[in-house]
């Protein structure tokens, strides 16, 4: 029982540090970036080839996909995704899945279509006992490296100078920019940031949710979920949304295997209903 | 422009080709559709079943009863509406003597009608859903059926002292037959059975491996389409189910030779039973898996390949038989009861039923010189799919 | 009976007059049976493609509703019309009004969910309604199938006279005669008062609403108008290859008819169908050239329509509708 | 009293902030009334609440004696209360013609008729053509209203709103960011609207006030600070201070 709600953390914890990137940018620019995924794709196989072809070890890759992943984010927002933040949301969606399309194909290409595996140090293999509660010990490590990612970025969004001004820019990018923010620097920079969380997310992600080419559709779904359940104006918001959802699919998947695939469905449908505009939103559309 | 010279040479290259080709063997070739999910998520399947019907071509020559095959390569990409089409184009402008490939169940049934219809052969080389070669009097098989593979498990686990096991299937066609052939079998010689099924696209197996792990049994009879199954062996291990003394057993699927390297030492141990290893020891095979891997840059044959590579057999078979002759009753005709040794060992052409009989191996994987196999331990000689056989008693 | 008044009906009636170029699109159309017999099997999933993006142009580009979960009715419409036909009755008219009358119910069904809320609402929303359906689908095996399809569905010849042949005349003849009554019917209804007022929400809510018209009930009424097309287009599809797999609620699907959609231009019920054209060609040629990354191309396409492309075609699909006067000014971009 | 709408206590809080603090307000029928206040004074949300955009938190609209609180925006307008907005609302995509048939239609209860084309019915026809004529659009009727100029659009605007025959008009900066040389003329149209239409002005420019108001309402921080004849408005002490007074910083 409490193997499965500490599964279901652990899980959610992933999810939350896939997603949070893709919350802040969609609040501070009004961009809905389906192409998320790829970005965390791109950090899954940049641990995936360091380990394998360069023998890099497993906690090493994990910075590096953070930096890589972030790397290009910074790029493309560049040069295709900042022509992007005026037109349609249609324009957006359609952009994004042309990105997610090739992102996939490419994937395809360069690494083959089947799952990527990865052999973890022995020390995060296996599990242990807590008071007859078995934890894994892979698990027990991202909940313990996403948590303090999550409490860091929390720290940052509230307590420091750049967290204050993107939560002016979300709050109306209008008034921030009259009130001398460089918005799209820091756009730029939150960006950046979301891609590097999304690929440090994707190689964490690896050893839970599998690595294959179709990994940005598959898991785009579970991405806007966590936003749109939590909001996109904090970073408690999403991280609870993701905690639910992880909880919800793990434990629902164990209590009635037989309907486990619909839970999250539903349970973001209804939350839409009762919610539209999020579970934590504060009034504001 | 470079890009653009490029694509007016292809084409210019093809439509010379089509026009050359048509002209020359019009006459004496025999056209086979070979239609394959060469993209998407079981494009692994479409790879090894091209390379294994190149490799048959390339070592027998391609004429055979008077007849050059040609093969017609289309990529349904997994999709059955496309397979139906594309088979479809094949009968229709193509005019292929047979249609061949099929990597999943509904790709195979959505042709079904086509070669019904068209009354043209169609060689599944893939699919392996038990019910598939009753959608279709043209219908022929060279792969095998889950529960041919399956049920020679039950029998395995009741003589090894296996008395209660879990079952964990992936929810779709093959993974149902999977479950309900062992479990039936399993039952019915005294063993008790729980079962969950996984979603098809599932991204994290912790629940259920928790709910096996819970039910305390004596093993975990697992089928997963074998792309997943390096995750789902990584997480029974990390769940310390093989500590516990949790036997992994199952079909083959799960320790696909062409992805065990890949899955690592976790599948040590895991008892399979299937129609055919990469470690199979007979002289044809060895010759066989040589021959494969060097043509393929190293790549190993796996089940698919060998049900590929006897496909074409069957088909080359069939058309010496018929002295040429590719009208579609009498390929089929020859194609029943054909017999033949292929790597896997004896396999045969059931008369009735147009499906496979075959050699059904226990098999242990094993790390052997540094590389991983499944070495096959106990024979059941000649099975054939316990459904169908069933159905007719 | 003023001058001015003469005047006003004039327009009001230039608004709705066939074009020369629209005789001559489904001449074409029509024409194509005869002169590429060997792509009739193409030509019909061209035809069904063209119907599923002029369903989703009704919602999208005539009431400004982002979907990304249009499949949900094709998938419906797909498996009403093969469960009917699995069940005996195997008439493709029948077939068709069940597939249509279904799909439509769940449209108004969950009209609710999409009338209210912003796009990202929106595009969640249906996607999760999609992504619900193909559980069901899955997971309901006994009904549909799951994984393996619906096999097992017999259509009788059309009002008792055309079979089904495997070269597919009669499929492409049956797609396109529906395409063409159900696009009659639509271009009737987007002249209507009801289809001024679907344009007066697309362009501005806010006066939509301050003009008398009650926004939730026109996109509602409209999404499940949109939806029986789509169920319609899901028919089509399941009587011509006479087979419904799980893929028919792929997200591809949906994404795809976006695509085509956005190719053509939405907002002028041509859209569609010029998209679907040009898509189906392009799929087919690129998958000719490189078919393991087909994709990509149509990814790469995409993106750069989006960034600046479009106004690179739709210059020259405008130069050409100019002319047609109810066109005029409604290129959305 | 023959007022044709009414606030009673109105209010309207935003989280913690009261935005329209109590307002009991009253149109005459066949009033100019302006309503005026300093920028952040509560006019919008006022306006909003009117028309049913936003739903007071506390307190009743009246319009020709029903209560309408709880009515939606259409609902509004099909009882007789037409508004334009500060800023242009237009249908971009169509033409002035097509936008003022639309109307049309709308009121005549047409909208839900998905097979009927609006050139078969003379009424359509000959209210369209009517307002056109008094509007004096029928040279432009035919063009996109995206491009018209702005202040060809603000007539636009106000024609489209007459279609649907409203007893009560809110006008809302109608002259705001028209160029002046289109000014007059517009000024000239808002001059001759019909007498028995009772308008709302909601305005800042006092030149505008001045020329057309019988009656001003000052509103400030959400209340109802004064209200009366232009003149006493006028020499209010408070308003003075108040507006005036600010407004001269401005």
């Amino acid at each position: 029982m409490l193997t499965i709600l500490f599964d279901g953390i652990a899980y959610g914890m992933v999810l939350f540090v896939l997603a949070c990137g893709l919350s802040v940018t969609m609040g501070l620019m009004n961009f809905v970036n389906l192409a998320h995924g790829a970005f965390a794709m791109l950090g899954g196989y940049i641990t995936v080839l360091l380990m394998q072809k360069l023998g890099v070890p497993f906690l090493l890759t994990l910075p590096l996909a953070f930096i890589g992943a972030a790397l290009i984010g910074v790029i493309l927002e560049r040069i295709l995704y900042r022509p992007m933040y005026g037109k349609s949301h249609l324009d957006q969606v359609m952009f994004t899945i042309g990105i997610v399309f090739m992102a996939v194909a490419g994937a395809d290409y360069l690494m083959g279509s089947s799952q990527q595996i990865i052999k973890l140090p022995s020390w995060l293999q296996g599990r242990f006992d807590i008071g007859g509660v078995g934890v894994g010990r892979y698990r027990l490590f991202v909940l313990v490296v996403c948590g303090v990612l999550a409490f860091s970025l929390q720290w940052g969004f509230t307590k420091t100078r750049f967290g204050s001004r993107l939560r002016a820019s979300v709050d109306d990018a209008r008034v921030a920019r009259g009130l001398g923010i460089p918005v799209n620097r820091l756009f730029a920079l939150t960006f950046a940031l979301g891609s590097g969380l999304a690929g440090l997310g994707g190689a964490l992600g690896i050893e839970l949710m599998g690595l294959d080419p179709s990994f940005p559709l598959k898991f785009m779904i579970y991405f806007l979920v966590v936003v749109t359940v939590g909001g996109t104006s904090t970073i408690t918001g999403p991280f609870f949304a993701a905690m639910l959802l992880g909880v919800a699919d793990v434990a629902g998947k164990y209590f009635v295997p037989e309907i486990g695939a619909f839970i999250i469905y539903v349970l973001m449908v209804v939350l839409l209903i009762v919610r539209p505009d999020g579970l934590f939103a504060k009034g504001r559309a | 422009m470079a890009i653009r010279r490029q694509v007016l040479k292809g084409a210019l290259g093809l439509s010379l080709a089509a026009a050359l080709g048509s002209a020359a063997f019009a006459q004496d070739a025999a056209k086979v559709g070979l239609i394959l999910p060469m993209t998407g998520p079981f494009a692994s399947t479409g790879k090894q079943i091209d390379a294994a019907v190149k490799l048959f071509l390339a070592q027998n020559g391609a004429v055979f009863g008077g007849k050059k095959i040609e093969i017609i390569l289309k990529d349904d990409t997994g999709n059955a509406d496309t397979t139906r089409r594309l088979a479809q184009e094949l009968v229709v402008n193509d005019k292929v003597a047979v249609l061949a490939g099929f990597g999943l169940t509904p790709l195979a049934l959505a042709a079904a009608q086509v070669a019904t219809q068209a009354k043209v052969p169609e060689v599944v080389m893939a699919a392996a859903t038990a019910t598939i070669t009753e959608a279709s009097p043209y219908i022929v098989r060279t792969s095998f059926t889950l529960p041919q593979a399956s049920e020679p498990m039950a029998d395995w686990a009741l003589k090894n002292n296996i008395k209660k096991v879990f079952t964990v299937v992936t929810d779709y066609g093959p993974g149902i037959d999977a479950e309900t052939s062992f479990a039936n079998k399993f039952k019915a010689g005294g063993g008790t059975v729980e079962s969950v099924r996984v979603p098809l696209r599932n991204p994290d197996f912790a629940p259920f491996l928790q709910r096996a792990s819970e039910a305390k049994p004596d093993a975990l009879f697992v089928f997963v389409p074998s792309g997943i199954g390096a995750q789902f062996m990584k997480q029974f291990v990390e769940r310390g189910l093989d500590k516990a003394g949790v036997k992994l057993i199952g079909p083959g699927d799960v320790v696909d030779d062409d992805i065990l390297e890949s899955i690592g030492d976790v599948a040590i141990g895991a008892i399979t039973t299937h129609h055919y290893s990469v470690a199979h020891d007979s002289a044809a095979n060895k010759a066989f898996v040589t021959a494969f891997k060097a043509a393929n840059g190293g790549m190993r044959p796996n089940f698919m390949a060998v049900a590929g590579y006897d496909g074409m057999r069957v088909i080359a078979e069939a058309l010496k038989k018929t002295n040429g002759n590719t009208d579609g009753d009498a390929l089929v005709a020859a194609m029943k009861g054909l017999s033949l040794e292929s790597p896997r060992g004896p396999i045969l052409i059931d008369p009735d039923t147009r499906d496979i009989v075959q050699n059904i191996y226990v098999r242990k994987t094993e790390k052997k010189d540094g590389e991983l196999f499944n070495v096959e331990f106990a024979i059941i000689p000649m099975v054939k799919d316990p459904v169908k056989a069933a159905k007719k008693q | 009976m003023s001058h001015l008044q003469d005047r006003v009906r004039a327009s009001l009636q230039a608004s709705r007059r066939w074009h020369i170029a629209e005789i001559v699109f489904w001449l074409i159309a029509l024409g194509s049976f005869w002169a590429f017999p060997r792509h009739l099997l193409l030509m019909n999933e061209i035809a069904i493609l063209a119907l599923f993006a002029l369903s989703l142009d009704l919602i999208l580009g005539f009431a400004g509703i982002v979907s990304l979960g249009h499949a949900a009715f094709l998938g419906l419409g797909a498996y009403a019309a093969g469960l009917l036909a699995k069940n005996g009755m195997g008439d493709p008219v029948l077939g068709l009004v069940f597939a249509m009358v279904v799909s439509g119910f769940a449209g108004l069904l969950s009209s609710p969910l999409i009338v209210k809320g912003n796009d990202l609402t929106r595009l969640m929303v249906t996607l999760g309604v999609v992504l619900i359906l193909h559980e069901i689908a899955n997971s309901w095996a006994s009904l549909t199938g799951g994984a393996d399809g619906l096999q097992g569905i017999t259509i009788n010849p059309v009002l008792g006279l055309f079979a089904f042949d495997l070269f597919g005349k009669t499929a492409y003849l049956y797609s396109l005669s529906v395409l063409f009554v159900l696009f009659l019917v639509a271009r009737r209804m987007m002249n209507s008062p009801f289809g001024l007022s679907l344009r007066a929400i697309r362009d501005n809510q806010l006066r939509a609403a301050a003009s008398g018209v009650p926004p939730s009930q026109r996109l509602a009424l409209a999404y499940t108008i949109a939806a029986a097309y789509a169920g319609a287009a899901g028919a089509l599809l399941a009587q011509t290859s006479q087979f419904v797999s799980l893929d028919v609620l792929d997200f591809h699907r949906s994404a795809d008819v976006m695509l085509v959609l956005i190719i053509g231009g939405p907002g002028y019920l041509y859209g569609g169908m010029i998209g679907a054209v040009v898509f189906k060609f392009l799929q087919d040629t690129i998958a000719a050239f490189t078919p393991q990354y087909w994709m990509f191309w149509i990814g790469l396409f995409l993106v750069l329509f989006v960034l600046r492309g479009r106004s690179l075609i739709h210059g020259g699909v405008k130069l050409f509708m100019t002319r047609l006067p109810w066109l005029s000014g409604r290129g959305r971009s | 009293m023959s007022a044709v709408l009414q606030t009673r206590n109105l209010v309207k809080t935003f989280g913690g902030i009261t935005a329209t603090d109590d307002i009991t307000f009253s149109l005459e029928k066949g009033a100019r009334h302006a309503l005026i206040g300093p920028n952040g004074a509560g006019k919008t949300t006022f306006v909003n609440l009117l028309t049913g955009v936003l739903q007071p938190t506390a307190g009743a609209v009246i319009l020709n004696g029903e209560d309408i609180t709880t009515l939606s925006r259409e609902a509004r307008v099909k009882r007789g209360m037409a508004r334009t907005f500060q800023i242009n609302q237009l249908f971009a995509t169509m033409t002035p013609l097509q936008m003022i048939a639309l109307v049309t239609s709308e009121r005549l209860g047409y909208g839900l008729r998905a097979f009927n084309v609006l050139d078969h019915d003379p009424r359509v026809i000959e209210q369209t053509a009517d307002i056109l004529a008094r509007f004096r659009l029928e040279d432009i009727m035919n063009e996109t209203i995206a491009s018209l100029p702005y202040g060809k659009q603000r007539q636009v605007e106000i024609a489209s709103t007459f279609a649907a025959q409203p007893s009560v008009l809110l006008l809302d900066e109608p002259a705001a960011g028209v160029p002046e040389a289109e000014r007059r003329e517009l000024l000239d149209i808002v001059a001759a609207l019909p007498a028995d239409v009772s308008v709302l002005l909601i305005e800042h420019d006092m030149d505008i006030i001045f020329r057309f108001a019988t009656r001003i309402t000052v509103l400030v921080n959400g209340r109802v600070l004064a209200d009366g004849d232009p003149v006493s408005i006028a020499r209010d002490p408070a308003v003075r201070e108040a507006y005036l007074g600010e407004e001269s910083h401005a």
